[in-house]
């Protein structure tokens, strides 16, 4: 796992480029971050137009989904952008939501933040992925205030959560101290409630089932009872 | 003939913005942020601003001037955001200290709505419906409706008296063109002011150079168009070849 | 005076380029259509954002005003635009509000509908010129619905009315009948009460008053009493 | 790979329109009038329809397809539009018959409020306020809202199932140039529209072809694309020489 900084719960928001794996420690630890987001990657169906949010959704992009035509959508009012640009090939003018300079694909077109978020709201983007700190076994999620704190940073997470046809989260199962992110209930004030689809963590993919969550996949070397112990409802098998 | 909308300085464009304004940043993580208009707005001193913008700044090194400076400096009494903290513990913003503390109010506005509350302003809508943040802590104790069985937020036009915004092309006219996510919040923070002030990139073409269907921003929204100089004293500077597509 | 049309109570819209005069009658008459959007059109100020609504109203842009600037803005979202061009010369794709191939004067700019409406509710026309069927003397007009009718006219003239900074009226000053359209109180229904600023007729410029009409100017060889004759509400001399 | 955009013909385009389809019409006074796929709904037959326009056609001479035709062929039950009769007497509306003998239904709504009802619904938003036809009759019996001393009328969206609209230039993709006054309705209403069909004046460019800052309507909001053949086939074809600024 990354290195979780002391008191921030948040490692689902370490920056990218981050790479995870066995951790050194002997026990199996899962998908990495590049992994999490590949597997979720893989659900985005031909023809979906698809918000990736801030962190590891931005490596969404970076997967492989052979001939699918998928419609990278920016919060920013950038439509169709590709990979991330290396140092000195990047165009400043050219940001997506996490601002890192993004490339164009052919068809891209360029609409401001009223028509961007026009887009989200009409219901139009097929899926949004998006970091958290909790998700319920109902699809509530919580990504814009920790506890305790007086503000918070929204951005654009509650209007794509509201809107988009679909949420999917990807976060690391549990925070540093090894407390739950999947939960019953989230503790933390929500985002938006009862719209998640899909979760991917480092143990598998979950999908929230109202009790608790079906297991779609555990990741290689994590089994059932494993997952089970990291979780904070119950976790149902197969479909 | 109509007086020109070319200032020759920042200092000059900002001179006259009262005490108390009310203050639109345009940008989005760089592109369209007016780096210069608030570094001349920090030197002209005006205070108790209340100020718009998506974040406060402050969260990347090197830091050029943002509206968390203004905070540092004194000048800002409130203001109307999507993030007063950062997603990223990693990015620690200037401003979250003196929103904990109390010494500067916030109000969190989800991104989405902020750019629809300006777009109001600017479109002669004084409020609207909207689905974000119901069922959040941000809706408790609001008024909500339920249309066709969804329950929906009202939400207020956000009107301001003066916006800072970036583009790259101007004509004298004050016609603007923005380039990529140059464009984000700029022309509807334009649209909601009573003031539109522009630092713009290119040189300033004469009225007619440009093709009207080819303008993102009509001159009719645009007052004051200052042109960023070279470096170093044009700040954010972008150059030529840095924009070949 | 133009031939009205029986039972259609409107010669204020009569096909433009129409001529009037003394008519032939030997009975000073006034104004003619242009003389009438002339005299309004001296009001304009350096730096107006002017719309024109179909008929008279169009005829204002061809007046010479100097070097004044005059923004013109169409509802369907032409802003910038000049005088009416020839057959044979004209853009196809360009139009103003009342259908005319116009040309574009330099600084031009061009936006959807919901911009250009944005542009009038936000309260940036200066002024917007429109014909009517009646005004009164509280400055409420009437110009989209006839006695009688069902359904009516709206076009843009609500959205206008209601948000610009002032309202000029252009119209004849009475029926083909005779009848007073310069009245106490609109007996048709209104499109915005409270609003018109000032009243261009063929018999002079007058100004609502509440109680009555302000005499502003009245047209060459027209008296007080023959425009007192032919007014449904009390003028007052002077300004 | 997404299936293409493209529509060989008008009449395949507009095959699966349905009785009872809430369809909008693009266009203002000639320019982005969708005058070839309106020709092809009368020889398609859909009845009931609810027609969305600014007007309903017919004024003048010679007569194009226009809503008013599919009225008169019977297609009709409702129009939502701003003009139910000509303000020119001079003019007169096939339509007006059908409306004020009771034959077909019609909502007749201001200008500005019909494109911003478009507008939300496109964008999201269900509802809005709004300082037009406050006090008229068109005001009567329906709710308001006084918002800083101002008197506003709550409109509602209006939501479409297609629209009809014409392009100057269209790329694979489906994102649209519209040419000067070409533009007033079109975008408007394919981003209210589930399915948004568009007649485009030029051969279809590949998708790239287009500049990305340059495109009035992104592809996202578009469907369907029909290039107009020339004539005689195609209707109001704007022949190139007419196009030179």
């Amino acid at each position: 796992m990354t290195e979780g900084m002391p008191g921030r719960p948040m490692q689902a928001y370490a920056p990218d480029g981050a790479s995870q794996g066995t951790a050194g420690t002997g026990r199996p630890t899962g998908w990495d971050r590049q992994q999490m987001a590949d597997r979720l990657a893989r659900e985005f169906q031909d023809g979906w137009i698809v918000n990736l949010g801030v962190g590891i959704p931005t490596l969404c992009s970076n997967t492989d989904i052979g001939d699918r035509a998928i419609t990278y959508h920016a919060e920013n009012g950038v439509i169709g952008y590709g990979p991330v640009l290396p140092a000195g090939e990047e165009d400043l003018h050219l940001v997506n939501a996490g601002g890192q300079n993004v490339s164009l694909k052919p068809g891209a077109a360029i609409v401001h933040h009223a028509d961007s978020f026009g887009i989200i709201r009409s219901g139009r983007i097929d899926v949004t992925v998006m970091g958290a700190y909790e998700v319920s076994a109902g699809g509530d999620f919580a990504n814009w205030k920790v506890g305790g704190a007086k503000g918070g940073g929204i951005g654009g997470a509650m209007d794509l959560a509201a809107c988009a046809q679909r949420v999917f989260i990807i976060l690391e199962h549990t925070t540093r101290k090894g407390e739950p992110r999947l939960v019953r209930h989230c503790a933390l004030p929500v985002t938006a409630r009862g719209v998640v689809k899909l979760v991917a963590t480092n143990l598998g993919l979950f999908a929230p089932m109202g009790e608790g969550f079906a297991v779609r996949e555990l990741a290689p070397g994590i089994t059932l009872d494993a997952a089970r112990a990291a979780t904070g409802a119950p976790l149902f098998e197969g479909r | 003939m109509a007086a020109s909308k070319i200032v020759e300085s920042f200092a000059a464009a900002v001179a006259d913005i009262p005490d108390g304004a009310v203050i639109a940043f345009g940008g989005f993580a760089g592109p369209g942020t007016p780096y210069n208009l608030t570094k001349a707005l920090l030197e002209q001193g005006a205070k108790r601003l209340t100020c718009i913008a998506n974040t406060t700044g402050g969260a990347h090194q090197p830091r050029l001037p943002d509206l968390g400076m203004l905070v540092e400096n004194g000048q800002v009494a409130k203001v109307v955001c999507s993030f007063t903290a950062a997603t990223r513990p990693t990015d620690v913003l200037p401003f979250t200290r003196y929103y904990e503390s109390g010494e500067v109010e916030a109000e969190l506005v989800p991104q989405g709505t902020l750019a629809e509350r300006l777009r109001a302003a600017g479109a002669g809508i004084p409020a609207f419906y909207t689905p974000t943040a119901v069922g959040t802590e941000l809706a408790e104790g609001r008024e909500t409706r339920v249309i066709n069985g969804r329950e929906y937020l009202l939400e207020y036009a956000l009107p301001c008296d003066v916006a800072f915004i970036r583009a790259w092309r101007a004509d004298t006219a004050g016609n603007l063109q923005f380039r990529l996510a140059q464009r984000n919040f700029c022309p509807l923070m334009a649209m909601a002011a009573k003031l539109a002030i522009v630092e713009v990139e290119e040189d300033i073409l004469p009225a007619g150079a440009m093709d009207p269907d080819q303008v993102h921003l009509s001159g009719l929204f645009v007052h004051r168009l200052v042109k960023v100089p070279p470096p170093p004293e044009g700040l954010w500077t972008v150059r030529r070849q840095e924009r070949a597509r």
